[in-house]
């Protein structure tokens, strides 16, 4: 019995240590090790065949040509496609633009007061609003300049109402211009024979045309810029000219006034703007030599620079003489569209419709990156107006607006591009739809069209601007692979079609047209210094474009946050505030409380701060721009 | 052995009664009860954050890119650094046969091994991915320091349990089976083999935790030069736990002194540890210095690396060098090596105090300031604060250490004088008795 | 860790490193197993035993590990290092022929019962150091009992363990157990020998033993030595009561009483009574 | 794509990014991190616990700015990382030069970091989690890393992967050209790829040329990283790195 027992345990003991020796126990433990990490939470990557197609990005006016990669039929990545002989890399935003259609805050259902509803209560309620509106209504379109935005002005005119824009088509700069002047000519940049663009605090590098064309090594122009923050375009300026914060107005006037000996004004103008007058004139008298010519133009995040401001560079484009000239402003034709269309509604910015008398107001895109506090929206309405906003995104306009509808995003609609203000010629380009619409989204243009009586599908409007496109025989096709191909030789205007809907883009080959210089404004321009705390704020484009976007600006500090407020060291001290403390900023129309971060890059007496809706809090519109001063910033 | 469930099926206390050796006073059940509670607490809170840890991941602590190591780290090297002392005594007696200290081995093998087993808790938690511990052993990367280090303590955390076996095998239930005191016997002849071993894997691990850091040439900071593979750091680490070992010891006997309310071992003991702790000392600050030195003038210049421009962010300043050189070295070490200073209590313990406090501080300087100050012009001096999780964790390592060692204080006889001192008194008593009663000439009947 | 494993290379570095490993493993399994087969060993040989009394011995207090001549007073303050086998003790033989040549050497004294202390203690007998009497009967068999004052500070236990008839018992090793004042007393063999009756100490003796051929005799106590270890034991129970109850009231006036326990019970009767059968 | 490599059959993949035409745009982060299924910022996750294999640093100096391009330097002597790793999960792969992190076997115990110099190492701090349904968006070409191991930049090494099975169909044989997604997606052109043994590839070249360095290079891990400024100020911060002219 002992005997059995003993033998039975150096049986188990042996094999326990045979076991031990063996691979198996670890092989074992080893599966365990990798099977606990395959949790379901880790997700598989995509199967399916890998292809490529091309599109053209609509998240900003430049329209960058895509070269999308897809994995069956989902797009996995976004690259720059090479058009027009060469590459133009795509900005943050574009590389991800395919996770927008998976945003968190992607609007999901039609709401009521940031309440899911029935899809046709904004319907009816709309309908009902036009019939008593008689002519109270207005389309407020965030990206104008696109095919839809004409079929919005062709449904206003039926409708007798009116067409409204926040950032005008064709740019702010080249629409003060085209006010001055006369004839069919559009005005437009000539950037490939410009000598040196002078950017008035304008983004140019960033977010005015393609990045990858401006920051282009090659690129012919050299670029000289006038800003108070040291943005990215600034850093990347061959001149960088620091101004006061809101000293716009008085750089350019002060370089009118160099050029035109105006010594009081000079002087003015470098008190204000911190460049001193010889440095001013020297810049003028270069700017004279070297086929300069100087834009102001529009924010995509930030919105319009001040009327004053425009007039100031218009006249100093006039007197650079770059008014059409070669290189400088030339007359471009506009991309045809079909006389069937009918007269369109005219064109005028949001703040030059009289307060409280919109009746029914429709926003197209109302993206949260738009330059578009509420309060300027509703100062425009008459009580009791129906609002209906059009986005993808949850945030934004669509949480103030009465109905929201939610729009099909990037990649998922056909749709064209306008032509960037910084192309010398007209162009057609279709971003193409690559993935399934979501359930619900809607075509905004469409849903309007209805509400006028048009039933035509946005894809039907486009093919037919295309064939009126067509019969001109001018122009390129710049197809998304191979030779470019010119209009001239194509067989019919379906082959066109084809061509277009194949990622080709169509670029007008015409002479320029002669663009006569009218009657610019003429100095004295109303200068005004700026505030002790001057608020400023500042934006990067696609911040709400991708969850991805953390890593520029929540894993890294590369972006500045929301909430956060930038001042110099020297500025904080005089504040009582340090590095992290969070402050209460009240300016002339509201308050906010943000974090303080210091920065010794940013000039003292100026708080830095990012757009969003703690600058929308501050900011009021002021001669048509966004402007805000602290009257008051203590801890909190 | 029905008898002694039988006893053991009775009300707690006999039962609790009959696990104490007789002749060993210990307080009543309830007393120690009272001392354990909060321990237990403290002990299952830390659980509570480790399993926060493992099942949520490493984000509910406060280390981040930068600070990769943090508190944890920290404590498994000090932790390892006292824990030392098993080691250093095992060998001066086993090997260097320095009997006194056979008063004071099983306690000391008790603290190596709540140190050694805590600080491999804290691991398993700090490590991302625990499951796979035994990739280490299965794809050693035989040039990295941590393979040496994983490889040793492991090694001798086993080595450690094996000298722990007699000392269990000699609790008064299972020292009624004949077997497992023969077992024990023939055990103990042998432990020559298994000091002799400890030794040699201490003493690599515990160079390998100061290689760790030594070898790092992306660190300026803590980057040595050295001998064949090691770097200077490691023979530093190797003779400071060496150095503070003893004066761990030394330091808990008196503290489980105060809370026993008893006297454990002979003060001979004491001035044992005392001085082996107060020569090596001294060595160690003198190579630590001459180490600084040639890292200050040398190695860090080479290297591109002006050292002074480590310590120009506050509040890591040179004075945490000279604290740890003076105060914390020095100061400790002459007071160990006066005899007459270290004859008295307070100053050997506070000497023994500050030891321990210094080799923490090199510990504390080599993970937390060698992370902390920057490497490229372009990056900040970084701070960190350890999340709650860390410190309960911390916490945890520690309760369970004093735990550990709280129940084998009681049931098993960790200081072999203890029960000679207890009948020492009556010894005496008898013998006087003895000799008043006088030699009586054999009765006739 | 292996050749067939990713990464391993039969490189300097993989094979002293490897090397030192193995090395160390081995030798730590096969010191464990020494221990271990040397265990075995210990029992095939019957060694057991003894090395379990040499274990406890050297852990028992200095005053329990008293010489027999310290207790006489012979040699004050010696205590003995083998474990009580006074057979191997050069300075015993010495001592014990230095005796027999006057003819005083402690022996068995028929008849004589000591009771100067209060207790009896018949010297026909030997007594063990663990308190237990061996008492020889013709026929070459002896019984076990325990001594007066054994019986007095175990008086009524609650259990009593015998072991069975035929049991081989080795001295100095449990013979049998007994539950007193709560706690487990193992009460030790006086000699090597087989049990061949038990009684429940109704006889006055326990175990009736038919020593083994070699059994030996000399580390037992007899004659007078008795009566001093007895004496100095009665002083280190009175101590050791006194130690935990401040009243000495063992002897009311000459005569003990029989159940000390009930006498004085603030006294710590569980490490008495493990005192007097110097258990552990 | 594929250019054939006369000199060496190994390829030493190096990069030189020009830091004066830095804008700070964030484009190399994004396309990083769409290229190799980096998550987005965790709940939790700061700019100290995110993870930004390719990381933009804004360095300030003396009201100054640069924008400096970190990834992993692919060290190529005592390459820190390597010689730590416990357990073989990095290495370094003589056929290309690139330091290669091996997910599955990261025991996660972070040496690694704390042995880089460069901070260019992320530890996977809580599980990768995507917003619903994007991780159909993710690249099929790389596998999404683990809660609790170290991961950093390879130089895409998904995109050498597929250059080299292209190359294998073809039967081609050295070297293959291809680009990190970085260096497609900056639009100013600023960082320059290929292959450092190769003595005619751009790289090259202008690792060469004035104003090249690279970053604390007296440590002496030579880096295949090489950064370009003609600013001194910085080629100063480039901490202790002197000018260079390895290939």
């Amino acid at each position: 019995m002992a005997h059995l027992r003993r033998d039975f345990l150096i049986f188990t003991g042996g094999a326990g240590a045979g076991l031990a020796l063996s691979p198996a126990p670890w092989r074992l433990i080893g599966d365990t090790a990798l099977w606990s990490q395959n949790w379901s939470w880790i997700p598989k990557t995509p199967r399916g065949e890998i292809s490529y197609k091309p599109t053209v990005c609509e998240l900003c006016p430049a329209g960058c040509a895509v070269r999308a990669r897809l994995a069956g039929t989902q797009p996995v990545s976004l690259w720059a496609a090479p058009q027009g002989g060469n590459t133009a890399p795509l900005c943050p935003a574009g590389l991800c633009g395919h996770h927008l259609a998976f945003h968190p805050s992607r609007l999901r259902t039609t709401w009521r007061e940031g309440k899911p509803c029935a899809a046709n209560a904004p319907v009816e309620a709309a309908a009902k609003a036009i019939a008593s509106a008689q002519g109270a209504v207005a389309v407020l379109d965030l990206r104008p300049g696109r095919t839809a935005s004409l079929l919005y002005r062709k449904h206003l005119a039926k409708l007798g109402g009116h067409y409204l824009t926040v950032t005008p088509t064709l740019g702010s700069t080249l629409q003060s211009i085209a006010e001055t002047t006369q004839g069919p000519a559009v005005p437009a940049f000539d950037l490939d024979n410009t000598g040196v663009l002078l950017s008035i605090g304008t983004p140019v590098l960033e977010a005015w045309d393609a990045p990858g064309r401006m920051l282009n090594p090659s690129r012919k122009f050299r670029l000289w810029h006038a800003e108070a923050l040291e943005s990215a375009t600034a850093l990347a300026a061959e001149r960088w000219f620091r101004i006061r914060p809101n000293s716009e107005t008085a750089f350019a006037a002060g370089l009118v006034a160099a050029i035109d000996g105006d010594r009081a004004t000079l002087r003015q103008a470098a008190d204000l703007t911190g460049i001193s007058e010889s440095e001013l004139t020297a810049a003028a008298h270069d700017l004279l030599k070297s086929n300069a010519v100087a834009v102001a133009d529009t924010h995509p995040v930030l919105g319009p620079p001040a009327r004053e401001t425009l007039r100031a560079v218009a006249c100093l484009n006039a007197r650079l003489g770059a008014i059409g000239r070669k290189g400088g402003i030339i007359g471009r034709n506009e991309t045809p569209l079909p006389k069937t269309w009918g007269p369109l509604a005219l064109e005028t910015s949001l703040d030059g419709v009289p307060d409280a008398s919109l009746h029914f107001l429709f926003i197209d895109d109302a993206t949260p990156g738009a330059p578009l506090p509420w309060k300027a929206i509703a100062s425009k309405l008459a009580p009791g107006a129906v609002v209906v906003s059009a986005s993808w995104s949850t945030n934004g306009l669509a949480r103030q607006a009465n109905y929201a509808l939610p729009a099909i995003s990037y990649l998922e609609g056909l749709h064209d591009v306008p032509t960037p203000p910084a192309s010398a010629s007209a162009r057609f380009a279709l971003s193409l739809p690559l993935v399934e619409p979501a359930a619900k989204a809607i075509e905004p243009v469409e849903w309007f069209g209805r509400l006028a009586g048009d039933e035509m599908k946005l894809a039907d409007r486009l093919k037919e601007r295309a064939s009126a496109i067509y019969p001109g025989k001018r122009g390129e096709m710049h197809p998304a692979s191979g030779e470019v191909v010119r209009v001239s030789t194509l067989k019919s205007a379906e082959e066109f079609w084809t061509a277009a809907m194949a990622g080709g883009r169509w670029q007008d080959d015409a002479e320029a047209l002669t663009l006569k210089a009218g009657r610019t404004p003429q100095p004295p321009f109303h200068l005004e210094s700026a505030a002790t705390l001057e608020l400023v704020p500042t934006a990067w484009m696609g911040a709400d474009v991708s969850p991805l976007m953390t890593k520029l600006w929540v894993e890294s500090s590369l972006k500045p946050r929301t909430q956060q407020v930038f001042l110099h060291p020297d500025t904080a001290r005089r504040l009582a505030l340090e590095h992290g403390a969070r402050a209460r900023i009240t300016s002339s129309c509201g308050e906010c409380s943000v974090e303080v971060a210091l920065d010794a890059a940013v000039q003292p007496g100026v708080l830095q701060m990012a757009a969003g809706q703690a600058w929308f809090a501050l900011c009021e519109t002021r001669d048509g721009a966004l402007r805000a001063e602290a009257k008051k910033v203590v801890r909190a | 052995m029905a008898s002694s469930t039988l006893t053991m099926g009775r009300s707690g206390a006999p039962a609790d009664r009959e696990l104490i050796l007789r002749g060993l006073k210990r307080c009543s059940l309830s007393q120690f009860s009272l001392w354990v509670a909060p321990w237990a607490v403290l002990l299952v809170f830390g659980l509570y954050a480790a399993f926060l840890c493992l099942a949520r991941g490493l984000n509910q602590t406060n280390m981040d890119n930068r600070f990769a190591f943090g508190l944890w780290i920290f404590l498994d090297l000090t932790v390892i650094a006292l824990g030392a002392g098993a080691f250093f005594t095992g060998f001066l007696l086993y090997i260097l046969r320095i009997t006194q200290l056979r008063a004071v081995i099983q306690s000391a093998v008790v603290i190596g091994l709540v140190c050694y087993s805590g600080a491999m808790c804290a691991l398993a938690v700090d490590v991302g991915q625990p499951l796979r511990f035994w990739y280490t052993f299965w794809y050693p990367n035989v040039h990295s320091m941590l393979t040496e280090v994983t490889f040793c303590i492991t090694c001798y955390l086993c080595v450690l349990m094996i000298e722990y076996i007699p000392q269990l095998l000699k609790n008064r239930k299972l020292r009624q089976s004949s077997g497992a005191m023969v077992f024990e016997f023939e055990l103990h002849k042998v432990m020559v083999v298994f000091a002799g071993v400890g030794t040699f894997l201490s003493f690599f691990h515990q160079g390998s935790l100061g290689g760790l850091f030594g070898v790092l040439r992306g660190r300026p900071f803590a980057f040595r030069d050295g001998f064949a593979i090691w770097p200077s750091t490691f023979f530093l680490f190797v003779l400071s736990a060496a150095a503070v070992g003893p004066s761990f010891i030394a330091l808990t006997t008196g503290l489980v002194e105060k809370i026993a309310r008893k006297r454990l071992v002979t003060a001979n003991v004491y001035d044992k540890l005392g001085a082996i702790s107060g020569r090596l000392l001294v060595f160690y600050i003198l190579l630590k210095s001459i180490d600084t030195l040639v890292w200050v003038n040398q190695t860090s210049p080479s290297h591109g690396f002006p050292a002074h421009r480590f310590y120009q962010w506050s509040p890591f300043g040179t004075w945490m060098l000279l604290a740890e050189i003076v105060p914390f070295g020095l100061v400790p070490a002459l007071i160990l090596l006066r005899p007459d200073l270290r004859a008295k209590r307070a100053w050997l313990m506070s000497a023994a105090a500050l030891a321990c406090l210094g080799v923490a501080l090199n510990r504390f300087v080599l993970t937390i300031q060698t992370l902390a100050v920057p490497t490229l012009a372009f990056d900040r001096f970084l701070s960190y604060w350890p999340s709650w999780q860390e410190f309960a964790t911390f916490g945890a390592v520690i309760a369970f250490g004093v735990l550990v060692y709280s129940f084998s204080f009681r049931y098993l006889s960790l200081f072999p004088q203890e029960r000679e001192i207890e009948s020492l008194e009556q010894d005496r008593q008898i013998e006087s008795l003895e000799s008043a009663r006088g030699l009586r000439s054999p009765r006739s009947y | 860790m292996f050749p067939w494993n990713y990464g391993f290379a039969w490189d300097k570095g993989h094979i002293i490193f490897l090397g030192v490993f193995y090395t160390i493993v081995l030798v730590v399994l096969a010191t464990l197993l020494v221990a271990a087969w040397r265990t075995l060993r210990d029992f095939r040989r019957n060694r057991a035993a003894s090395i379990v009394w040499h274990e406890n011995f050297e852990d028992l207090p200095r005053v329990e590990r008293a010489c027999r001549h310290a207790c006489t007073g012979e040699l004050p303050g010696r205590v003995c290092e083998l474990g009580f086998n006074c057979g191997q003790c050069e300075t015993h033989k010495a001592l014990v022929s230095m005796l027999a040549s006057h003819s005083a050497a402690p022996a068995l004294m028929k008849d004589v019962i000591d009771d100067s202390l209060g207790v009896e203690l018949p010297l026909d007998r030997y007594y063990h150091r663990g308190h237990t009497w061996l008492k020889p009967e013709s026929g070459g068999t002896f019984v076990v009992g325990l001594d007066e004052l054994a019986r007095r500070v175990a008086a009524n236990p609650e259990s009593i363990e015998l072991p069975v008839t035929g049991t081989q018992l080795t001295a100095q090793s449990p013979a049998w157990t007994m539950h007193v004042h709560g706690a487990e007393v193992h009460v030790m063999s006086p000699i090597d020998g087989e049990v061949v009756e038990t009684a429940h100490g109704e006889k006055g003796w326990f175990l009736r033993i038919k020593p083994a051929q070699n059994a030996s005799f000399c580390h037992l106590l007899r004659g007078f030595e008795v009566v001093r270890w007895m004496t100095r034991e009665m002083e280190r129970v009175q101590l050791m009561v006194s130690e935990s109850a401040a009243i000495p009231a063992l002897a009311d006036g000459g005569a003990p009483v029989d159940d000390f326990a009930a006498a004085c019970p603030q006294a710590d009767w569980r490490n008495i009574s493990g005192a007097l059968f110097l258990e552990n | 794509m594929i250019a054939h490599n006369s000199k060496s059959k190994n390829a030493r993949y190096g990069m030189l990014v020009d830091i004066d035409r830095c804008t700070g745009c964030g484009a190399c982060m994004i396309a990083c991190a769409v290229e190799n299924n980096v998550p987005p910022a965790a709940p939790t996750a700061n700019e100290r616990t995110g993870i930004t294999p390719m990381r933009v640093v804004r360095y300030e100096h003396a009201g100054r700015t640069a924008f400096v391009p970190m990834m992993c330097q692919q060290c190529e002597e005592e390459t820190p990382c390597v010689a730590v790793c416990p357990q073989n999960a990095v290495e370094l792969d003589p056929a290309t030069g690139i330091v290669g992190q091996i997910p599955q076997r990261c025991l996660g115990c972070r040496y690694c970091m704390a042995a880089c110099p460069y901070h260019a190492r992320y530890f996977n701090w809580a599980d990768p989690a995507w917003p619903a349904g994007m991780e159909k968006a993710l690249n099929p070409a790389v596998a999404p890393r683990m809660r609790g191991v170290v991961e950093k930049c390879n130089f895409c090494h998904g995109r050498w992967h597929e250059a080299k099975e292209l190359a294998v169909a073809n039967n081609e044989t050295g070297p293959v050209a291809y680009t990190p997604a970085c260096v497609e997606a900056c639009p100013s052109r600023a960082i320059t790829f290929g292959d450092l043994n190769d003595a005619s590839s751009q790289v090259n070249e202008l690792a060469r040329q004035q104003g090249a360095f690279r970053l604390l290079d007296s440590i002496g891990t030579e880096p295949k990283v090489y950064y370009h400024s003609r600013r001194d100020w910085v080629q100063a911060a480039a901490g202790n790195s002197k000018e260079t002219h390895r290939g």
